[in-house]
């Protein structure tokens, strides 16, 4: 056991867990992304990752900074125009996990990535919504990553920017969306799971040398915790070392261009 | 059938105040240095549309030159929030711009369907998505087969596309190689296009299914290497991260702003890119 | 994930007697081989769909294992009509198939919709045409923004694709380069894809935007070099004009086709065609 | 003068002088590819010629045998996907000239290609419209070249495959098609035009040694011809060798391959 990580790393660990060689995922950058790549160099050396640049089953030796960079485009097993994404790949129903990130987000996994304020006088103008609105329908799958904070886990979010649940229980559904939606949420203290009745996200695990109570001080609602509430496997030396091994080899990669 | 012309001459061609206007690339081959002649020639009251705008909108934007924006992603990649689209949307500065926003999903659908000559985009849209209820450009139709309710959005049919591509030979042809974005998409979805290029070389030799627009689908070319920097154009240079990095604390206040919009875009011409390009240059040694 | 299996395993374990199934190819790569192992197993009541039927759906229908077929253009290119075929639907032999015909264009489209996991294409069709009076499954929808007409066919979703393409590598990775045609939409519209190829390779070593498809979105690979003979393989061998030709006169009456499919398909195996090649083979030097 | 030539080879190169550098055409294979390759060979080096296997750009050596050849792919500038064919490029309406044949064909230059008798009984079934009924709607302007013959120009035609001018005049902006529809029709006996306002096919140029009673006894309605009726110029000796020589390459390469 190592009791000497992050808790930013425990989250990426944990959620690089949570994916196997045979999901096909539609990665983010940030977080998701270093899952993602995680997953692929330690237990599913076989997962399909996919970047909504449109370059399908890369295999970057360092993370890209953005979804478009070229070494994406130079690991991957085809690059396709960016309609043809959407068309075939994500609308085709084809990925299995969507992975999620979000400015604000409430219990029914619902995402904010659009406004803070009003839409028409924001307080706060966010990037918008890029490829989530159809992730979040067409994934069969959608795996949410996100540090804690009040600020963040809201319980209502100011514009709805991807369905997660709506209402909860069967409200996608009545929408005629037929995929799963949110079904796990790994933040940096806990891993959620969705109730399965009311669909809203309840505490599955907590990061080891988590308390309760600090998940609930990171979090604006009330929270519920499922019976047997686990405890998250602190990350292995293998993991711990992969994490930290890309990371240093994108911070280098990306400093020796500056540097030339 | 495409003109070979200095940027300068492209731009006063075929770009009018009050058009609607793209200038398309993602995070490969943006074309950055058509955005700054753009602004150089102080063309204004446009509409411009992108799925991912990012620096050189947050330019636009910021000169005053913007009335309307069209996107589904405003943000500098890698880096954070567009601090002078923000200004604009959240404080008037130096005008607010109208916006009409989308998804990737939707604005990739849109240029397909522009290219493709139909008037609007058919497909499994904003499902749940509170944006239908602000963008009243979401509508839908019912397929007649099936009775499910599908989304439409009018197809994207720009005045002028603006590109930046690796390659064009002699006789005009235009060679995108990597990631290809929506490139093709907008340049045939738009009446007119330009392209800057990196080289102008004898013959593409290219694969025979490589993305090349031919000569007659473009109007006019322009050999500007390095045109895409900060971007990058694979074969030919890295994208330079820490221009991205840069640009958020430049684009932090309106003053410092408009000094480095002076110093590096008003005062200096097309030739600056491939100066900057230098350091970044592609090495297969590497 | 795909399997790598022989072809005679993998048409028993992928496709099922009343199955919908297409055999696409557009002049090149056509599946011949799978087309011949489907007619020696005798897999019957089949709905086939493609674009440009041609020799293999004259030998599928005149062999009787033909309920429907759907379809935009029934000739020998170059040479012909389908003699079968006619017989078929003229005179009822063996027996009367049942036909949805439709335009390339729409077929196309209704591949495109079914790969993109459409349940309808629209798009601006068949007008003025008669086949909209002829075929219901020609609908129209309205654009909500300009109130045009458009024209709306269900999508292609087939039980089973039938490709033939260059290489493979290891993990099961196709790669199709050349004429194109609709293959691969016709493998990401079926639920099951059998793929035959001309070799199997370490590493496919490919430009970034050539035609790749995946290794988990095809159910069956087979090595089957020559598997399009009298079609061709770019890189590999020639289009086997003199057989296309040859058809015309063998399924001109039922016995000599009858005779013809025993000697030349249900009485040899799939390792036939690698020798019906080997006088077609590209050779640079020519 | 030349006037050793067959009335095929006069049909064919009529046809390539319609055509110019600017011209984009949709190719048919036959004599719309003869002609359209003989164009590329003389007059119009720079035109660009589509064949609907999504080949663009092709300056093939020899004539294809089908639209599908390798020959085709090999002399692109580029080959597209089928689909993205029939989307970007025809839909799309950058074809200036679309060029079919017919197996039936009216005054008002509609086309049947599907059916000789009742369509669910047909007395001959023919191949069907293939791309024809699009590239009807969608080229700028038809062109076509048919060989003239009683069973071929016919009062009626027995099934509408490809809409020309419907019942003549406005007939075509009534059903909002926006293109101009079949401008040209070259046979073996004559070049027709379509009459300014009825849209009837009206003979405009009658070629060498043919009389205006050869042309109506191979057509199967009333003629009108245009007032000036032009006479058409004999192929050049240019024109004759380089459709003869186009024609020997092809059955060369052809028979070579048989050879082997």
């Amino acid at each position: 056991m190592n009791s000497d990580y992050s808790s930013d790393e425990m989250m990426t660990i944990a959620a690089s867990r949570a994916l196997t060689n045979k999901d096909v995922c539609f990665v983010g950058i940030g977080a998701p992304s270093a899952a993602c790549n995680i997953a692929r160099l330690t237990h599913a050396p076989d997962i399909t990752l996919i970047y909504e640049s449109g370059t399908i089953g890369t295999a970057p030796n360092i993370l890209p900074l953005s979804i478009g960079d070229g070494e994406l485009c130079e690991t991957a097993i085809s690059t396709v125009p960016v309609p043809e994404m959407f068309r075939y790949w994500l609308q085709g129903g084809r990925i299995t996990i969507g992975f999620l990130g979000a400015a604000q987000l409430d219990k029914f996994g619902n995402i904010n990535t659009t406004i803070i304020g009003d839409y028409k006088n924001p307080k706060t103008r966010l990037p918008g919504g890029g490829g989530a609105p159809e992730i979040a329908s067409s994934a069969k799958q959608i795996y949410i990553t996100m540090k804690q904070s009040l600020r963040g886990m809201v319980e209502e979010i100011d514009f709805f920017t991807s369905f997660g649940h709506g209402d909860g229980s069967d409200h996608r559904k009545s929408l005629n969306i037929n995929t799963d939606g949110p079904s796990l949420l790994i933040t940096d203290l806990a891993i959620w799971k969705p109730d399965p009745i009311s669909k809203e996200f309840t505490v599955y695990s907590i990061h080891e040398g988590v308390t309760k109570q600090m998940v609930q001080d990171n979090c604006g609602w009330q929270i519920k915790f499922f019976e047997n509430l686990e405890v998250t496997k602190s990350p292995t030396e293998l993991e711990l070392k992969t994490l930290r091994d890309l990371k240093e080899r994108t911070q280098r990669a990306n400093s020796r261009k500056e540097d030339n | 059938m495409a003109e070979f012309l200095s940027l300068n001459e492209a731009v006063s061609e075929n770009l009018k105040e009050g058009d609607t206007v793209c200038f398309e690339g993602f995070t490969h081959l943006i074309p950055h240095a058509s955005a700054h002649e753009v602004i150089r020639q102080k063309i204004g009251n446009l509409t411009i549309i992108r799925m991912t705008p990012d620096v050189i909108y947050d330019q636009l934007i910021g000169m005053g030159l913007v009335k309307k924006m069209i996107f589904s992603y405003a943000g500098n990649p890698g880096v954070g929030l567009l601090r002078r689209f923000r200004d604009s949307v959240e404080k008037g500065w130096p005008n607010k711009i109208e916006i009409e926003e989308h998804s990737h999903s939707a604005m990739a659908h849109a240029y397909e369907a522009g290219a493709a000559g139909l008037p609007c985009a058919v497909f499994r849209g904003y499902l749940g998505a509170e944006l239908r209820e602000v963008n009243p450009n979401i509508k839908t139709v019912i397929c007649p087969f099936t009775g499910e309710e599908l989304t439409a959005i009018p197809s994207l049919k720009p005045d002028v596309a603006f590109i930046h591509a690796q390659k064009a030979d002699k006789k005009g042809n235009i060679l995108i190689e990597g990631i290809l974005g929506v490139q093709k998409e907008a340049v045939l979805a738009s009446k007119r296009s330009i392209v800057t290029v990196e080289e102008i070389v004898e013959n593409l030799n290219s694969h025979p299914n490589a993305t090349v627009l031919p000569d007659w689908t473009v109007s006019s070319i322009c050999h500007v290497p390095g045109g895409a920097h900060p971007s990058y154009a694979r074969g030919y240079y890295k994208r330079d991260n820490a221009s991205y990095i840069e640009w958020d604390k430049i684009a932090s206040d309106r003053d410092g702003f408009k000094n480095w919009m002076k110093e590096n875009v008003l005062d200096v011409g097309v030739e600056v890119f491939q100066n900057r390009i230098k350091n970044l240059i592609e090495n297969d040694n590497e």
